[in-house]
């Protein structure tokens, strides 16, 4: 369904795998999101969804296999470096900056990209060019950021006004959220649901091209979960991103998604539209286990089918 | 002098290229006032002058163990390669003075170049230190700086071009009361500034979700080495100023138990909270001074006074379990003083920065 | 060679116990993931008690092998005893806070009881060292040539106790009701309450068993250094955590290997090269496996959950 | 709970706060001119002090705390016997003295913040003190600066006495109880071979081990094997293993009681039969009680011998008995000595202005102490003998003079 006309793939997995002490958690992963996808990412409980996520986020390096974002390998990178090429994500549990305000949250993504030495082209094309080259670059870059700390701590007027501008478009992505009201306050003390959208603004704070939303949904009613998935079609839109989302809940995976992956043990299972994963045996054995097959023709005549 | 520290507090109608200097022109005017009124008492600048460097020292640590969520107990560590290194430097300019200005000038001088010599020394320290923090977190690493902290000591010790056990003594006691203070100011709005910056930003985000924070783009490692840096650096200089009013230092007084106090005067006033940690700091240090005025006055019996001075330690410790238990955020939390005035007074924004 | 020979049983001797302290640094890290700061001055305050007993016991009495077991049943209670309140009062409360609150509360225990028990007023002891009573009596258990080495029967005995008290714990740990129910609540405390286990007496119970042991480490310490101070936990305490680091906290048999390379390696830094960085040898050797090996030579590496 | 916890602490602060403002009001300003170096303060132009004019007041700063407190506190008691006796006899210039006693923790900045309390807001004539050199340097710099005279009555480092003409001792110093032991080693003893076992932490031992050392091996000793501690440690196994393939003839241990008490120990044990020798530190009951049957036997250099038949030193030992129920250690005999020196010389002085006491002091000549008839020179350290004593078994026996 993703077509090709989307271009260059933003997020590839090719074969990646990962195990610890023995355990297959994930097993030749594959996976190509580009700009305008909105892919889904089911499975049991266990199955290795958020394994997967922290494998393309860098949390984890693969034990074999790679990622790529936007063209570039990005095994063994820090999970900050991955970030900064383009791929932002949110956590099952919700791991906000409790003691800070919305506004920070988001802020503290919208970290300032200005180079106020080296512009980060030049940075870039002495990186490309590899060995001492790389080297002198990360000076440069380091160099920079020494500039930088004494631009904040003189108040430059050039550092005013990069503040200024982080907190407008801290603002605007808060608003875009529908939390404009909620700025000022500490992220511990807002509602469960508006965590959740707070999560995703910081998120994008980071100036993402492919977002990955791990059960965005969980704990939320029938009307929010109606909401999310209004909120989530715009976003893709709005901000031209590839977005892949694990969730539970099967009508709003189904809903959205043009694409799904299942996993079952760390093993891809199925791939292909939401009609045909419904519809696919194993699958269905997966959530439901042989005997349901077994107990309940009609579902099994259907997947046969 | 401490609250114009806050960017917020200096009037919006300031044109911008002069926000970033007018708390120091504020501040050395103050000074200079302060230094011109003590003139007659050295006992009030002598104790002015530690409580200045514990304020230096507690705020630095606030950005490390506060800010950033490290818990480094090796603080001392840090203030005795500062001290050690400025005087060393003092000593071997001792008798050197610039040409064609006072005297008074021309120490002042020195001593802030040894200052700053003994601040990047510590910073130097505080890089090495903070490099094995990109791979141990919390309590691993606040034991690693306790070991830090004592293998300087232990070298200091075993150097005798230092002065080893019995220490170094003649480092021209050139410290005023300017001087320290305008260090306390200085390490103060640095502090303040941080927190206020994108860069204070990522501090306080390690601080709560180091993996968030890192998902989110933030360069945890080189933050958190950052943040040792700047936090050794104000050490190294308040070590600096402290060997330029003690006349002789010794590597027992940047022990364990200095490590300690600072501890205590950052975790009582709030981790994260910079006006809670100078609170702090100011009162531990009074209250040995006060409670010794209050005896000498009360009684003619000095074993009372002795035992008051004996069991601060144990107190200290104790301090920190029942804060731990009915506050453990401290007295400030990640606030400010003003953030916690009365209703009526104006109020700052809530939140951290 | 003889010389090595003897530094080789004084390194050992004093791993051993080294080794049984940091035992109950790892038992407690185990069930609480807590660096339990203050084991090192429980095991002072225990020392204290062994010796206060030892004075009510008289010069005939504490020499029997009833009044030696007396001694280290006493303290071992007393430390208990402590380990329960310092458990019950200090870290339950704190079981759910942020790590660190727990780790400050720790630190703050270690300074006051090491810096109360340097008071000289009421039943406190003061700074100034004091001697161990003799306990058992010393005598050589093993002369070679002149007395060019010289093992005593306290070091047979400490290194005995030792074995014995590990090969204890691992049954416990690995063969018991008790060890099953154990290793559930370090594995996830919660997880093990909602499954039956009596969480806050599973700790309790580990935290007084940590403390008795280093009750006894510390009597065995003390016979062997002769000597008693508030301040001989903070440092001891620190060396048996470095052991525990070193052979991979949480884990039993690391903790005793350890413990006996750190003592050796104390004693031939001390012996052949440069004895004024006694001081420093710990610290150096606990930033060098954290840097390198951070697990500790038998630990496991621990993924943290995302 | 909650609420009460930060309200405590405000209040704290609030008190805290309200003294600091007094005290910089009780010293006003009196030196408007602002310049960089803390100017020094005389005695004279100074308001007399709040408390009651007719009494004399002296400070002493001890170390009341910490391993070695037994030092500090047989100092206070050797002072304090001196300022009763001495007003007993009538006080000084028909006032009655007193002294006030401040804890330094054993820590330099504490020892400089003592001076500094006792010089401005007590206002003391004489600053007695300390024990450990680094401490009274720290006191002596602000002694001097602010021209008070000090007299330590213990500290052996040669640096203390140079750091001013405010600055005196009635002890010996380091280098000269250094060349007693290497002299006693090599004459008395007749070794050839000895060990050192210093101190890192002490820059005493240092000190100590330094000189004999030097001496010794001018003597034409051999020094077989140097090794080093730290104080507190408890196990020397390793260090002594080492000592003991060198097999010296002597050990020279410059250490602190608490220390050489578990050394001796553990020599025994490991099967060491040379003597162990060593300074004045070693001089407190809590050797024995240490050490035990091991330091039997061995020697030390000390400030006097308590079994003195002269009757100065009976009466102080029966005036020190009666009021403290011990033998004075050499530490309480130097603090009695030091605080009569220094009462002696307000005595004498014209006036109680502080020149006037320091050029008393300063002309102490052939004064009876009972450590030791004191003479000062003009680098204001006394000259005095040292004695040997061995450690017997329950006291130490006097074995030998050496003079300088």
């Amino acid at each position: 369904m993703s077509a090709a006309a989307n271009g260059e793939p933003l997020l590839q997995a090719k074969d990646a795998s990962i195990e610890f002490g023995g355990l297959k958690a994930l097993q030749r992963f594959n996976l190509e999101i580009r700009q305008g996808d909105l892919q889904g990412l089911i499975g049991p409980n266990g199955a290795g969804k958020t394994t997967a996520f922290n494998v393309l986020t860098g949390v984890y390096e693969p034990t074999s296999g790679d990622v790529f974002v936007c063209g570039q390998r990005v095994n063994g990178k820090k999970p900050h470096r991955i970030n900064r090429l383009g791929l932002a994500r949110t956590f099952q549990n919700i791991r906000l900056f409790r003691a800070l305000t919305a506004l920070d949250n988001v802020r503290v993504a919208c970290l300032s990209e200005s180079r106020p030495v080296f512009s980060a082209e030049r940075l870039a094309a002495l990186r490309r060019e590899g060995g001492a080259w790389a080297w002198m670059a990360n000076g440069l870059d380091a160099w920079n950021n020494y500039y930088d700390w004494w631009r904040a701590l003189l108040l430059a007027p050039g550092f005013l006004r990069e503040e200024e501008e982080l907190t407008r478009r801290a603002e605007q992505l808060l608003e875009v959220m529908g939390l404009s009201h909620r700025r000022d306050e500490e992220a511990r003390n807002l509602p469960y649901g508006e965590q959740r959208r707070l999560e995703i603004a910081r998120a994008l704070g980071t100036r993402p091209r492919v977002l990955l939303l791990d059960e965005p949904a969980a704990g939320m009613n029938t009307r929010e979960k109606a909401d999310l998935m209004v909120l989530i079609r715009r976003l893709r839109e709005q901000f031209s991103l590839g977005i892949l989302v694990i969730e539970h809940d099967m009508k709003l995976v189904m809903g959205i998604c043009e694409q799904i992956t299942v996993l079952d043990h760390g093993e891809t299972i199925a791939v292909g539209t939401p009609e045909k994963v419904r519809a696919d045996r194993k699958v269905i054995e997966a959530y439901l286990g042989d005997s349901y097959l077994e107990t309940h023709p009609e579902a099994a005549q259907e997947a046969a089918r | 002098m401490v609250e114009s520290a806050a960017p917020a507090a200096t009037p919006a109608l300031l044109p911008a290229w002069a926000r970033g200097v007018t708390p120091v022109v504020i501040a050395l005017g103050a000074l200079a006032f302060a230094q011109w009124s003590s003139g007659g008492s050295p006992f009030f600048v002598y104790i002015a002058s530690v409580v200045g460097v514990n304020c230096i020292l507690a705020v630095s640590l606030n950005i490390v163990n506060g800010m950033t969520g490290q818990f480094s107990i090796g603080h001392a560590g840090f203030m005795a390669v500062g001290a050690y290194t400025a005087g060393k430097i003092s000593l071997a300019f001792a008798d050197t003075a610039v040409a064609g200005v006072p005297v008074v000038a021309s120490d002042q001088l020195f001593l802030l170049i040894s200052l700053l010599a003994g601040g990047t020394g510590a910073a130097l320290f505080g890089f090495l230190v903070g490099l094995p923090s990109l791979r141990l977190r919390g309590d691993y690493l606040a034991i690693v700086t306790l070991g830090f902290g004592e293998i300087i000591r232990v070298i200091v010790q075993n150097t005798p071009a230092l002065g080893a056990a019995l220490g170094l003594s003649g480092i021209p006691q050139t410290s005023t009361l300017f001087m320290v203070w305008f260090w306390v100011f200085v390490t103060v709005l640095v502090a303040r500034r941080i927190a206020h910056s994108s860069h204070g930003r990522s501090l306080w985000a390690i601080r709560e979700d180091e993996v968030a924070a890192e998902a989110m783009g933030v360069d945890t490692t080189a933050y958190k080495v950052r943040s040792f840096v700047i936090s050794s650096f104000f050490a190294g200089v308040a070590g600096g100023l402290f060997a330029h009013f003690i006349p002789i230092i010794n590597p027992n007084s940047f022990g364990f138990v200095k490590s300690m106090e600072v501890v205590v005067m950052v975790v009582a006033g709030g981790l994260g909270s910079t006006t809670g940690a100078i609170v702090a700091a100011v009162a531990l240090t009074l209250l040995p001074e006060g409670l010794r005025t209050a005896f000498n006055a009360f009684s003619s019996d000095p074993a009372l006074a002795q035992k008051a001075d004996q069991i601060r330690m144990p107190i200290y410790g104790l301090l920190l379990v029942v804060l731990m238990l009915a506050r453990p955020q401290g007295l400030f939390g990640t606030r400010e003083v003003w953030d916690v005035l009365p209703r009526w007074l104006p109020r700052r924004r809530k939140g951290v920065a | 060679m003889s010389d090595f020979i003897q530094h080789l049983i004084n390194g050992i001797a004093s791993g051993t116990i080294y080794a049984l302290i940091a035992l109950g640094y790892t038992m407690v890290y185990g069930v609480l993931k807590l660096i339990n700061f203050a084991h090192g001055d429980v095991m002072m305050v225990g020392v204290y008690v062994g010796y206060a007993t030892a004075f009510q016991l008289g010069r005939a009495a504490r020499t029997t092998l009833w009044g030696v077991l007396a001694i280290f049943l006493v303290a071992m209670a007393a430390c208990a005893l402590i380990g329960f309140l310092i458990e019950r009062f200090a870290y339950r409360p704190l079981r759910d806070k942020p790590r660190l609150t727990a780790l400050i509360t720790a630190i703050g225990i270690s300074f006051a009881l090491s810096y109360g028990f340097q008071l000289d007023f009421g039943p406190l002891p003061g700074a100034a060292p004091r001697a161990f009573p003799e306990v058992i009596q010393p005598t050589e258990w093993l002369v070679l040539g002149d007395r060019e080495v010289v093992v005593w029967n306290w070091q047979v005995i400490s290194l005995l106790i030792a074995a014995a008290l590990m090969v204890g714990l691992q049954y416990l740990v690995f063969r018991t009701r008790f060890g099953r129910a154990m290793r559930a609540v370090s594995f996830d405390h919660r997880v093990a309450g909602l499954m039956g286990i009596p969480t806050d007496r599973v700790i309790a119970v580990t935290f007084m068993l940590g403390s008795a042991l280093a009750a006894g480490a510390g009597i065995l310490y003390a016979i062997k250094d002769t000597s008693v101070q508030p301040l001989m936990g903070l440092y001891v305490g620190l060396k048996a955590f470095v052991a525990a680091v070193v052979g991979g906290i949480g884990n039993v048999p690391g903790a005793m290997v350890g413990a006996l390379l750190l003592g050796l390696i104390e004693e031939f830094v001390v012996g052949y090269t440069a004895s004024s960085w006694r001081e420093a040898v710990a610290f150096g050797v606990l930033i060098l496996v954290l840097l390198f090996k951070p697990e500790g030579l038998f630990g496991r590496v621990a993924a943290e959950k995302v | 709970m909650r609420r009460i916890l930060p309200f405590g602490l405000a209040a704290t602060l609030a008190v805290l706060l309200a003294a600091g403002c007094e005290k910089k009001n009780s010293n006003p300003s009196q030196n408007p001119t602002g310049t960089g170096i803390t100017p020094a303060i005389g005695a004279t132009g100074q308001a007399p002090p709040p408390a009651a004019s007719d009494v004399i007041l002296l400070g002493e700063v001890g170390s009341l705390t910490g391993a070695q407190a037994t030092f500090g506190i047989s100092t206070r008691n050797g002072v304090e016997l001196a300022i009763n006796e001495a007003n007993a006899e009538g006080g000084v210039k028909g006032k009655k003295l007193a002294v006030r006693v401040y804890d330094d923790q054993s820590k330099p900045e504490e020892a400089a913040n003592a001076a500094t309390r006792l010089i401005t807001q007590d206002k003391v004539k004489i600053i007695l003190g300390e024990v450990a050199s680094t401490n009274s340097i720290a006191m002596a710099h602000k002694a001097q600066e602010a021209g008070v005279p000090m007299i330590t009555p213990s500290s052996t480092n040669e640096k203390v006495t140079a750091i001013g003409d405010y600055i005196f001792r009635v002890c010996f110093i380091d280098p000269f109880q250094g060349f007693v032991m290497a002299k006693f080693a090599k004459e008395n003893l007749k070794t050839t071979r000895a060990a050192v076992l210093r101190d890192t932490k002490s820059d005493y031992s240092q000190g100590l081990s330094d000189v004999f050392i030097h001496k010794y091996t001018e003597m034409g000793g051999k020094i077989v094997e140097t090794q080093s501690f730290a104080q507190g440690d408890t196990d020397f196994r390793s260090q002594l293993t080492a000592i003991r393939s060198a097999k010296p003839e002597a050990i020279y241990v410059p250490g602190y009681y608490n220390d050489v008490g578990i050394i001796a120990r553990q020599a025994r044990e490991l099967g060491i039969k040379a003597p162990l020798l060593g300074g004045d530190g070693w001089e407190s009951e809590k050797l024995w009680e240490l050490g035990g049957t091991a330091v039997v036997g061995s020697y030390f250099s000390n400030h006097y011998s308590p079994e003195d038949p002269s009757p100065r030193v009976q009466n102080f030992i029966a005036a020190y008995k009666k009021a403290y129920g011990s033998v004075p250690d050499s530490l309480a005999a130097l603090a009695y000595d030091a605080a009569r020196v220094g009462i002696e010389a307000m005595r004498k002085a014209p006036s109680l202005e502080n020149k006037d006491i320091r050029d008393g002091i300063a002309q102490t000549k052939d004064f009876p102490g009972v450590a030791g008839t004191i003479t000062l020179d003009d680098k204001r350290n006394a000259i005095k003998p040292a004695v040997v004593v061995q450690v017997g078994d329950t006291q130490s026996k006097y074995v030998a003079t050496i003079t300088p």
